[in-house]
């Protein structure tokens, strides 16, 4: 189901674009992206991440931003964390595909504060938010009790009021127009109903394609 | 972003210029700067230009001479005094100047390529530069308010750039080149040479290829 | 400023730290993180100290041992989550937390090396990081302000350095180091190796000499 | 005249210091410092400037901040204008040595408008004089006409609110105290009359030893 999702976003990321993942199911994307023709910066300092290396090619200074091992790319810059935020808020990141917690029906993430514990960590998620270009929220459709995560209001802290630009669940694709999502595409085996049911926020279904 | 960037400088002035562009170039003097850009801009028909430089070149050189044709509206840097066609052209009220101290000009584009509104600086609290401008104490010491700076074009000149675009710079003609390279919508890098991606050291790369639109190749040098 | 840098971590930690100085420690995660001068924290009687990092090590390793020791008074970061035990010394009220987010972090830590007073950013406004902040609209975008941070001492990770202190970084172990390496009164480098003045690139050294204090050889890795 | 202004500034500088050097007499006092203990910043992007070349070893790309071709020592460091002033204005540079066109009795200087111009040059005078630890204002003592350049209240804009700490022209060495100046040293053969003849400013002369 991850993977569904992952997959979804990776093919609304346009060639050329300079996109960072966060952690979570975004670590997943870079698996379906062509790596010359997508560049991938980690808010910790590189432009230019490779794929996971095999164990015994692990280098203890190479991580990304969920502090995983990776490899570096040919191309590949390194630079300090002023540098880095500097070009995510400086709008010099073309896409962020951030996990999110709840979605709001205007498309506000809440993705950093977890419910009943004291807020401990924030990490660069607003700093993405409210610099990067187009960002992507992936989530599972619903919790795992079943309850939307998609609804009208978020219960939790948001992240910014920035908006996402779009959203990707496991049942369907949402695009954030001015007021409001547009449901955009469907997954194979879903229908509108389904992802209606499941929905608490309001969404149009106008631009629906089928999958 | 294209992947292919390496274009003629005739062509990438055509395509990123403007009548009344706002422009940074690069250059401390004639060092570091992007001189076969700025004598593509000369041979250009665009006029009404913001240039936002440490200085306007020498006299005939340079932007000096793109002052010289009349291209220039108005100048926002640091140290004017050393071309005196731009005292004379002020003078004569061809030219409208914005003076800012170096640490302030070059911070206040920093900040517009980082996504900061803006920021308080301690220099020049309490002088003529300060005047009407905001100020806040701070740490007990005043500030200055400095809004962040952006433009639609920067030249940039640099040593070597990679196919992708990444650059390295080479000794004091960095520069404000790096800086300026983060702060415009497009962004054309001069360079000595164009070599393979992978090339460059990854921990010397001064200016990253996501900053970077067009590369064209030096023909010009002081 | 001395000439002959390089002493031991005890010695080092022995010169520069104090009960209730405030400490930048390098690192994202254990990367990039000085480990032996935090043993030689640990392994110092100083107490009460403000930890400005972006997290505080895992339990038990890097900063996570000093917290485990009662060191740390309060920390000053972006992100505690993966440590269970600061979650565990917050409930506890045995520590105080201040959240930023990583960019605003790093910005205010940067703005304090130099020398500036403060900045608007817009990363934060209108959520729950900006209650009780300072806000302005700056070019029709609302902005929250930050003052710099500066702190008695900063512990930096470095890859190399030449007997001067000019210091290079290696891969993604650069991080927070060469910033927080401008923002303390005083500033120990623990690195791998140490190498003859002129060994290093002069376009790749991150940290000059004249920000560095203090050498120390690396003995713990993560 | 000018190299002994350059020379009694070059002696109040300390091993290990990082220096700047301003425009006109203070590019002299590189000449009478030892390069290996005292270390010169240009804010155009350099640590580590060593003497000019001869002209066959002239480098394009490697000047000081009077425009000038310089070298490059050992352990020298490039960094951008950004990096340079955030240096200077953050107080790591230990000491600037800057030319001045008045100095008042509180020990603050012009140095950026010249009488009856338009001003339209101001460089990195007033980020040096916001942030460097040590300033020493050099000059000579009186103008071309004789005219004092000590005086009770500078007639051309300040250059910072913020004071010299040292003041040395041809005739003597002054030091700047919190509420005024200190005639610290005489040049030989000068005396405390002539000192006091050319100078319009007050300045106390209790610390006076001679040279």
């Amino acid at each position: 189901m991850k993977e569904l999702i992952a997959r979804r976003a990776a093919r609304l990321l346009e060639r050329g674009w300079i996109v960072n993942l966060g952690v979570g199911i975004p670590t997943l994307v870079a698996r379906y992206i062509d790596p010359d023709e997508i560049f991938l910066q980690t808010e910790n300092g590189l432009l230019g991440v490779g794929p996971r290396p095999p164990p015994e090619r692990v280098d203890p200074d190479l991580i990304d931003a969920s502090k995983l091992p990776v490899t570096q790319r040919a191309g590949a810059a390194f630079f300090d964390s002023a540098a880095s935020f500097a070009m995510i808020r400086g709008g010099h990141v073309d896409a962020a595909v951030l996990g999110a917690l709840e979605v709001d029906e205007r498309g506000r993430i809440a993705n950093w504060a977890v419910p009943g514990e004291p807020v401990l960590g924030v990490g660069g998620a607003m700093d993405l938010l409210s610099g990067v270009r187009i960002v992507i929220a992936v989530m599972t459709h619903t919790t795992r009790e079943g309850a939307p995560k998609l609804v009208p209001e978020c219960s939790l802290p948001l992240t910014s009021i920035r908006p996402a630009d779009w959203i990707v669940t496991e049942l369907a694709t949402f695009r954030v127009h001015g007021s409001g999502l547009s449901l955009v595409e469907l997954a194979p085996d879903v229908d509108v109903e389904t992802v209606r049911r499941r929905t608490a926020a309001r969404f149009r279904d106008l631009e629906a394609k089928g999958a | 972003m294209p992947l292919e960037k390496l274009i003629d400088a005739d062509e990438a002035i055509r395509r990123v210029l403007f009548d009344g562009a706002s422009v940074m170039v690069g250059g401390f003097g004639l060092v570091g700067m992007p001189l076969t850009l700025v004598a593509a801009i000369d041979a250009s028909p665009v006029k009404d230009l913001t240039i936002l430089s440490n200085n306007l070149g020498e006299p005939g050189r340079g932007l000096g001479r793109t002052l010289q044709l009349g291209k220039i509206r108005r100048a926002i840097g640091t140290y004017f005094t050393t071309n005196p066609d731009v005292a004379r052209a002020h003078a004569e009220g061809r030219i409208e100047i914005t003076l800012l101290p170096q640490g302030t000009f070059i911070e206040a584009i920093r900040a517009g390529g980082a996504g900061l509104g803006g920021f308080y600086t301690p220099t020049a609290a309490g002088t003529l530069l300060a005047e009407g401008k905001e100020v806040r104490e701070l740490g007990g010491r005043m500030h200055v308010f400095q809004e962040a700076i952006t433009a639609d074009v920067a030249l940039v000149r640099a040593h070597r750039a990679d196919r992708l675009g990444n650059l390295v710079y080479r000794k004091t003609a960095r520069n404000f080149n790096p800086v300026m390279a983060t702060a415009a919508r497009k962004v054309v890098a001069e360079v000595d040479e164009i070599v393979d991606v992978g090339a460059l050291d990854p921990e010397q790369i001064a200016t990253p290829h996501l900053y970077v639109d067009h590369l064209v190749l030096a023909r010009e040098r002081p």
